[in-house]
């Protein structure tokens, strides 16, 4: 789960990391009575799960109360990448001597996390990365062990030769490892990580992903998600415990797992089509379940025809054959349902849908082909 | 022969009373795995029934129960609050190998399991894997036993359902399989395409491997490599999420292209530079695997 | 640092661990005062860094007002094992199901913490370790890993057998652990953990020591050392960074190094003497220090003659001469001192003695024998 | 020959510009050992002064220091607050003998530091020991280098000063050594006294040891053991505290007498079990290696 600059910024700072203050505003008048808490310049930033806010106009320096209102105005509501602004941060600006950058993920090959600084900040990690990879260093921390003092003190001499500013990255570095662990992080980034011409070192942006394995522990990370900033089907799914991602095609597809439902939207393409989303029933499913995939891909204007690929395993074919039945009571579907159903309960399931009327293929190839066919391309 | 599990597996099941627990181990009992235990704390000295009336002893720790069963191997069903815990208390235990079935594990949590596993010179399958089965040996995890049969071809995939796929393919067609491995579609896992390749290449049964990938991660590509640098058994491959959009996780937490890396072109490339060919659909699976076999 | 069992039980309480209530005096009416608070009966408990209280006496229930006055001051102001009690615990007493022992100390053998858990507790654990070892269970606990779940659970089977016994049980094993790190402690014991007719765990007693080395890093726990119950010689002693332990015989002994301290008492038995303390003036001494050794060695009215061994590596010969001679300027000494002196800046220091007209010897078996002799035995 | 420390030892100095570490550097580079660098954080760049106007290069951190110099030991001066991480940063760093001195590091930090040493294959001598000397070739830490010569008893001791005393008395009567080693006086300490007999069980030149233990623990008496298991090099003993009293801590942290455990009565009996002849006095060393080695 991604949370936002500001919630993010709140866990930097209840780990002690330096951050400006900064709150949050839903419209121009609010924005304007927090810039009057702060000296001018301030900074007005969309919060919205993307980068690039810069570049999409998504940060506007404001040296006035009037500056305040209309970059408030300007930025909320609008579109970066897709998501719509709906709040922004109120900031004071900072003077900036130096930017860098220090991030934390978990890294597959070692199986840790491992911490990754650069001294050029201040501009996209994935850029140095192609432009100038020597510029980046990456330490893998044993998880046994946890962040060593030397191996903070390592890396804060990457960043910075002054004394007193490596003695401030080291500790900044020790909290942020802190953030990272207690937070159930699986990737926190400071871009840029600034050093002011009076000697401080500080956060001045931070981006945040928590692994949503981790969210039961803490109830408290789980009010960070923004259901507003994300799609309303995205929401049905997550509720509805299914995983779902939006694409733009038109083959509307529900699966059970989530290689065979990759497996499905290449196929689409294979013949021809244009899947329009990735949608696993997951494992264990019952007709609840697949009655409420049924109506978040049809919340979908584009959606033409709607593919089942159902390999019962642990999921019964009985199961997601009473949930299409169900669900074509409950909810009007214009789309044809074209179905492939086999493997556990196969028989079971075929004779619910043939008592609705409904058929089935037992071939994957085939309902791929069938759905395809019906699209209007 | 065959890999990870045989004849010779002697297994606990934990979270034997649990739903998923219970189900499969009927299941497992059924196919004619040596079920030798189960572990619910708090429900030691009952028994649970398997296939047939079978009478297994359920015991409250690992440690006992392997004390009373000499079980070499154990299957995780627990929730995922829980399952770090049993894993840990499995490494503990003295058994060789675990099988992770449980998806949702935190991902730090894997981390510091994956080490402590190496520290005991435990092998974990998974997490968030179908698990394993020897056709006519053994299975341990979900997978369905009707869709297999034993023969000459050996399965490692990062997914559950699309192995089924492939694997009742091969099957309609007579390529029967000497050992079927779901590896687990978590970011961090025991037991990688590697592993599994390692083992298959002391298995004098298996003739041709069939390794399905899928978007995320390094893995296919170093298996890739390893497989032309160490691999005399040929290997067929393929890698869904053609499609997937970068950035956006696709329902396993591991299958996710970041930046530039990790796609589906990408690891189909490093596939095909290192000889292993690969199958546009998974039906073209098991014309490969004739093909090879044929040579 | 040994701390009395109401302060470790303070940790214990801060640490989630259920302990009953219960508050100190120094005197009746204190005891009286606080015994109102709880239902009665109460136990008026010796608080004094010594085991075997309740054996001497020190451990008293009390049914009404009156009896809690008696016990105070029956307790207060007597001595246990040589340590006078200065205050008393006032704390309910528990209806008891069951007693058990639970503790943790560092293991040399397998140089991590032990857990140590025995189902018959409220005895001396050293007892039961003599007469029915198997009954006593040890667990070793990776100090990369710290305290695994299953480990507690394993534990906590051993002390109980019904399930909800055995869920406090678990917590409470954790909370050990967890007070046990974070204390920086070498040694922490719960005797007895008592289970009530009610069903509760709860921690009756309480015994814990802090690795010196650590206080450095709990300013709070430092302040729980008991001065007023210390020999001062002890206390002076620690203060002027010496490591001193009193003994019972005539023969003040004055050494740099431990080994070699304990080697030069072993000595003076060896001829016949009998030592009167163990003295290490460290490793870097400075005049002051050896001056401060002798005002300690000297406070002991049974010492009859001062003998320093002194090895000369770090601690240089004339610092340890010059100390001598300052002492004498500034203390008035009657015990005759005897010295031996050899090792880094030898000559320098036998000349400082000669010039205030001592002398040395500069063998260890010859200045043993002397100052023996100087002994009335 | 000799153990742990001769003439290939490329000595890195941590807390080299501190009070013991400047003292004892100067020290070390006169008797001759090959001190290549120094570490203290943030005087890198510098130089240290050694012996005859020797220059030392210092460092900020022992990765650099180990990269630059190819040391492959490293003595920890540092004090207490700073020495766990200090010794970190030395397992970390690549050498594989880390000499600490220091004394009053909290034993649970050692646990771990321990623990990190084992797992990546580091000898740690000490903590809270004098360290070690190979009369003639190398010495680190604080031993006096005046007391020894170069001859056939190899010495360990847990303590300091005391065995200066066994050692110089042997001087004296003639008898040189191959290395002298303090182990320490710390409850957990890296380098036992079994570890030591390994050692010298394989230096050639090593014709008699004498083994110098105190009360507190096990350690004596397990090595006992092991002297009469795998040792066929005499062993001449002594132990410190006969005097002591049980439960209080006798200056150093690990020399507790604790209940009926760790007395120097155990320990000289279990010596003498074990056929090693215990010296009654410090001054009666000299005479048991010397009618061992006359034998």
């Amino acid at each position: 789960m991604d949370i936002h600059e500001y919630q993010a910024k709140e866990i930097l700072r209840e780990n002690g990391i330096p951050v400006p203050p900064g709150e949050i505003a839903k419209n121009s008048d609010q924005a304007v009575a927090i810039a009057k808490n702060y000296e001018f310049t301030v900074v007005v930033k969309a919060q919205v799960h993307s980068g690039g806010r810069g570049k999409a106009g998504g940060v506007k320096l404001a040296k006035t109360q009037d500056d305040v209102r209309k970059a408030a105005d300007d930025i909320l509501g609008m579109f970066i990448s897709g998501h719509k602004v709906n709040e922004v941060l109120v900031t004071p600006a900072e003077d900036i001597d130096t930017e860098a950058y220090l991030g934390i993920l978990i890294d597959r090959e070692t199986q840790s996390p491992v911490i990754v600084v650069c001294a050029e900040g201040g501009i996209d990690i994935e850029e140095v990365a192609v432009n100038n990879p020597n510029s980046i260093h990456k330490l893998s921390i044993d998880p046994r062990y946890g962040l060593f003092r030397h191996q903070a003190y390592g890396l804060a001499r990457i960043l910075y030769q002054e004394k007193d500013l490596v003695k401030q990255a080291v500790s900044i570095i020790e909290q942020l490892y802190q953030a990272f662990i207690s937070s159930g992080a699986s990737m926190v980034e400071i871009n840029p990580l600034i050093s002011t011409p009076t000697g401080d070192v500080k956060a001045i942006d931070a981006k945040m992903s928590i692994d949503d394995s981790e969210l039961f522990k803490h109830p408290k990370l789980q009010s960070y998600r923004d259901v507003q900033a994300e799609p309303r089907a995205e929401t049905m799914a997550r509720e509805a415990g299914l995983s779902y991602v939006k694409l733009d095609g038109n083959v509307g597809c529900c699966v059970n797992g989530a290689g065979l439902a990759m497996a499905t939207m290449d196929l689409v393409k294979y013949y021809g089509g244009d899947p329009a989303n990735f949608l696993d029933i997951g494992g264990s499913s019952n007709p609840q379940k697949v009655v409420a995939a049924l109506k978040i891909i049809t919340s979908d204007p584009n959606v033409e025809v709607i593919l089942f690929n159902i390999f019962g395993g642990i999921t019964r074919c009985d199961d997601v054959a009473k949930g299409i039945v169900d669900a074509l009571k409950e909810i009007e579907i214009k789309s044809p349902i074209i179905i492939r159903l086999t493997g556990t309960n196969e028989a079971e399931g075929l004779e619910i849908l043939s008592s609705a009327g409904l058929s089935a293929f037992t071939s994957m190839d085939d309902v791929v082909e069938q759905a395809v066919s019906e699209t209007t391309k | 022969m065959a890999i990870l599990v045989n004849t010779e597996t002697r297994l606990l099941v934990q979270g034997i009373t649990g739903r998923d627990g219970s189900f499969h181990t009927k299941e497992m009992t059924r196919y004619g795995t040596n079920v030798v235990g189960g572990v619910t704390p708090g429900k030691g000295g009952l028994f649970f029934e398997g296939h047939d009336g079978q009478q297994i002893p359920i015991f409250d720790t690992m440690e006992e129960a392997v004390r009373e069963t000499a079980a070499n191997s154990t299957v995780v069903y627990v929730p995922p609050a829980f399952a770090a815990g049993a894993m840990e208390e499995a490494i503990d235990s003295g058994v060789g190998l675990v099988v992770a079935i449980t998806e949702g594990v935190p991902v730090l949590e894997m981390s510091r399991i994956h080490a402590f596993a190496k520290d005991r010179g435990v092998r974990i399958l998974g997490p968030n894997c179908p698990g394993v089965i020897s056709p006519g040996k053994a299975k341990v995890g979900i997978i369905p036993d009707q869709i297999v049969v034993p023969g000459p071809v050996g399965v490692i995939s990062r997914s559950g359902t699309l192995t089924y796929e492939a694997v009742i393919n091969l099957t309609r067609a007579g390529l029967g399989q000497t050992t079927c491995v779901g590896i687990g579609g978590d970011p961090l896992i025991g037991t990688s395409f590697i592993d599994c390749l390692e083992l298959f290449k002391s298995d004098h049964e298996t003739q041709v491997i069939v390794m399905i990938g899928e978007i995320g991660g390094t893995d296919e590509q170093e298996a890739a490599q390893w497989v032309s640098q160490h691999l005399r058994i040929p290997v067929v491959g393929f890698i869904a999420g053609q499609t997937a959009p970068p950035g956006r996780q696709m329902g396993h937490a591991g299958a996710i292209i970041s930046g530039s890396s990790g796609t589906a072109d990408e690891k189909t490339r490093c596939f095909e530079e290192n000889g292993i060919r690969v199958a546009a659909r998974p039906i073209d699976i098991v014309r490969l695997v004739k093909e090879t076999l044929d040579r």
